[in-house]
């Protein structure tokens, strides 16, 4: 394998990756409400970027441990920051599309009581 | 060749953070342009690591590498306070 | 490359001091001169900038009489401490705001005018 | 390609900017004022500074945010 | 303790990551630091102490990660499908599923690998029940659902951290 | 009206100034006589290949124990404006944080901590420094605070922290003083090998005492804020 071939490799893991980028950017600007925004937008951008840094690494083999551990970063974190905020929005009852056909946390969340047991079972849990 | 291939990426990287500033200007609610935001914090992300291969200093992924842990914390921090919990 | 910089920093200092004399809203005003703040600092980075010279970290120490290819350091040490001298202030003015809500229950800015006479 | 990705961040850093002094909602500028950081934090990078686009990168990503917003919260708080 | 050991190992592997060389001095400050954080800031911590640590759970653990790649590409493909088809064939929806995972790491994992394939995303954790948004609902009940989005990480899983 | 129209025309004055400095700037061709000394001479005088480190740590120093202090004074009006009271302390009421990043913390937490003491333990090497590793390590003590709100940062390690710091770093300064050319001059120790971790004389350690101090002042700015009282006291 020579560096010429290995740049090529790399270039068009990259090009895919930030292809995933745009899609992500794509699915923002179409989907119709929140919900599934976050879906097409905030997933589709983390294999982007895995992608994107995947591709970097065949121009610089040496630096292999740098570019594992942005990988690493970029993958255990977007989760977190997705739910967090798909939690917040259902919380703050932001409007389900009218395509919507099913919601099963709706009936969970109007019975008062058992929100209010939940919440005494975690308070009590961190403390 | 391999500069081409990189150059031609960050421009559809770039494409993709314009697209993403629109739904941050259009967003009908605060939760929208919250996403947006979460959106262009990882795209950039992979706009840093370019930016490093085409100025050939391999020492800029250190930033990369800061808003790899660092980039989720806006989106927890603004998501705790819609719910309240802050 | 420069000029457009240069630009967008000259604009985010103007829409900073435009926003800071316009805004009514005490948080609105910190956050103009946080944009202020961020544009001051751009333009000070792009005094420093050399055409086609790298970062000011050197792999091997240079020999005798020899220059490296560098930007200017001066300028980004200084702007170094800015950034977190600037975090420092906007969260005192963040809590003076908070006091002055906590006295008078409002965030306008034409209401304090105990010292005007 | 140094220039476009300059021109592109200027524009969305503006944009930023003017959205963060003009709307109406508090919550939407101080979102608006974190995008003007994290752009700014790619100029640096792009004027050889990486010192200073790290520290950027590290207070703009999430202390200036929570501190405006422990205070928001205070004052939401106090308006019910 | 078991805890502290593998936080251990985990830090000493990001330090030489991130230092990106095994010179001696490097390996001595890792052990040294990664030592000393966890006794002094994670009194509390009990992620990882239900972790399993024997060939087998190794092995399921390679054969978890191949199989959430594949699901990763697959299911990222099949969102791109539906964003670029212009008539937008979604058909969202919220639906309860089950876990029988006890132990934190396991559920955390689930969760996270839940969230990373696209068209499925965890709303709310409540007990053993997970919500899911799911942008095409094939089925709203609670066994189908269960079977078609959690088994396929759950059975690897549950050899892992049981 | 008339105060629009005065808004609008000094906003006009300040972009015809604005327009003038832009116009009157000159790029430079080649680096000024102070930064041309440092490019030159920085690196063999210090031992650190990040010249910014060099600057900000030896050359000045100074600038630097001010500017630390500067942070030091903020944070403690900060605290003293709003005076925690055990016997005021309300039960803070707030919604609890999901399960998912309740546990996550506990894994992300320790792994900032070391990202942050990467950064300032490679301030002469690589980007970085004490300032943005004690960003990081804030940062890492705020994530703590945002899954669990009712947590306390305990005041007594917070204050011990800076002080055994910000007395290392004067004591390094003058170290510098007695056994080598002037304050802070880094020589004290052998400057080592050129860009590996154990060099550069005395500037790692006046590094990591740089980035303790910061980290712990910005984390006493957050743990402050988070718990602000609801009325005036």
């Amino acid at each position: 394998m020579n560096k010429e071939t290995l740049e090529l490799i790399g270039g068009i893991i990259a090009i895919i990756g930030s292809l995933f980028l745009l899609l992500g950017s794509i699915g923002l600007l179409r989907m119709p409400d929140s919900y599934n925004r976050i879906q097409a937008g905030t997933k589709a951008s983390t294999l982007g970027t895995m992608l994107s840094v995947l591709g970097a690494w065949f121009f610089a083999p040496a630096m292999v441990g740098k570019f594992v551990i942005l990988i690493l970063f970029v993958l255990i974190t977007n989760p977190v920051s997705s739910h967090a905020i798909a939690r917040a929005a259902y919380h703050i009852k932001v409007p389900l599309s009218p395509r919507t056909i099913v919601d099963k946390l709706k009936d969970k969340y109007s019975a008062d009581s058992d929100r209010m047991a939940y919440k005494k079972k975690v308070k009590s849990e961190t403390e | 060749m391999g500069n081409l291939l990189i150059e031609i990426a960050s421009g559809i990287t770039l494409l993709a953070l314009l697209l993403g500033l629109i739904r941050f200007i259009k967003g009908p609610h605060k939760v929208d342009r919250v996403i947006a935001f979460d959106t262009m914090t990882v795209s950039s992300i992979a706009l840093i690591v370019f930016i490093s291969l085409l100025s050939g200093n391999l020492l800029y992924l250190d930033v990369a590498l800061v808003y790899g842990i660092l980039g989720f914390l806006g989106v927890v921090i603004l998501a705790r306070y819609f719910e309240k919990g802050l | 490359m420069e000029q457009v910089i240069i630009i967008t920093g000259i604009l985010l200092i103007i829409l900073g001091i435009f926003g800071i004399i316009r805004s009514r809203n005490l948080v609105k005003i910190v956050l103009a001169f946080t944009l202020f703040n961020t544009g001051l600092n751009i333009l000070m980075i792009s005094i420093g900038y050399i055409r086609n010279a790298g970062a000011p970290i050197l792999s091997q120490i240079p020999g005798q009489g020899e220059i490296p290819n560098i930007v200017d350091p001066v300028p980004q040490a200084l702007v170094l401490t800015a950034i977190v001298i600037g975090l420092g202030v906007t969260a005192l003015m963040l809590a003076y705001v908070l006091k002055l809500y906590q006295d008078k229950g409002t965030l306008d800015i034409n209401s304090f005018k105990d010292l005007k006479w | 390609m140094f220039v476009i990705i300059a021109i592109v961040l200027g524009i969305i850093s503006l944009i930023g900017g003017v959205i963060a002094l003009f709307h109406k909602k508090l919550v939407v500028a101080i979102l608006a004022a974190g995008l003007v950081s994290l752009t700014a934090s790619i100029i640096f990078l792009l004027l050889a500074a990486p010192d200073v686009a790290m520290t950027e990168a590290a207070i703009g990503s999430g202390l200036t945010t929570v501190i405006f917003l422990y205070v928001l919260n205070k004052i939401r708080e106090k308006n019910g | 303790m078991k805890n502290h050991f593998i936080m251990f190992l985990t830090l000493l592997g990001v330090w030489i990551m991130l230092n990106n060389s095994l010179e001696t001095s490097i390996v001595v400050s890792g052990v040294v630091l990664a030592l000393l954080i966890p006794f002094l800031f994670c009194n509390h911590c009990e992620v990882f102490s239900q972790l399993k640590l024997n060939p087998k759970s190794l092995l399921y653990t390679f054969l978890f990660i191949t199989t959430f790649l594949w699901e990763l590409i697959k299911a990222n493909l099949d969102v791109a499908r539906r964003v670029l088809t212009p008539s937008l064939p979604i058909n969202p929806g919220i639906v309860e599923v089950k876990t029988q995972l006890k132990s934190k790491i396991g559920r955390i994992i689930l969760a996270d690998s839940i969230t990373l394939t696209p068209g499925t995303f965890t709303v709310e954790i409540i007990e053993d029940s997970l919500f899911i948004h799911w942008i095409d609902v094939k089925s709203s009940d609670l066994e189908e659902s269960t079977k078609i989005i959690v088994k396929t990480f759950e059975k690897y899983l549950e050899e892992m951290y049981g | 009206m008339v105060k629009n129209t005065l808004i609008l025309l000094l906003t006009l004055g300040i972009g015809l100034i604005m327009y003038d400095v832009y116009e009157d700037f000159k790029f430079q061709e080649s680096l000024p006589l102070l930064g041309d000394y440092y490019a030159r001479n920085a690196a063999s005088e210090t031992g650190s290949a990040n010249l910014v480190t060099a600057v900000v740590v030896t050359y000045r120093g100074f600038d630097t124990l001010g500017e630390v202090s500067i942070l030091f004074l903020t944070a403690s009006i900060i605290s003293f404006m709003f005076k925690y009271k055990e016997e005021h302390a309300t039960k803070k009421e707030y919604r609890p944080a999901s399960e998912l990043l309740i546990s996550s913390t506990q894994v992300f937490t320790p792994i900032m901590l070391i990202v942050g003491i990467y950064i300032f333990a490679n301030g002469h090497l690589s980007p970085g420094g004490g300032f943005q590793g004690g960003a990081v390590i804030a940062s890492a003590f705020l994530l703590m605070l945002l899954a669990n709100p009712g947590m306390h940062l305990s005041h007594k390690i917070i204050s011990r922290v800076e002080s055994i710091s910000g007395i290392g770093f004067v004591l390094a300064g003058v170290a510098g003083l007695v056994y080598a050319g002037g304050f802070l001059d880094n020589t004290v120790l052998s400057k080592g090998e050129f860009g590996h971790l154990l060099s550069a004389g005395l500037i790692p350690i006046i590094y990591i005492f740089i980035g303790l101090k910061v980290g712990a002042e910005l984390s006493n700015i957050v743990s402050t804020m988070s718990h602000l009282p609801k009325e005036n006291n």
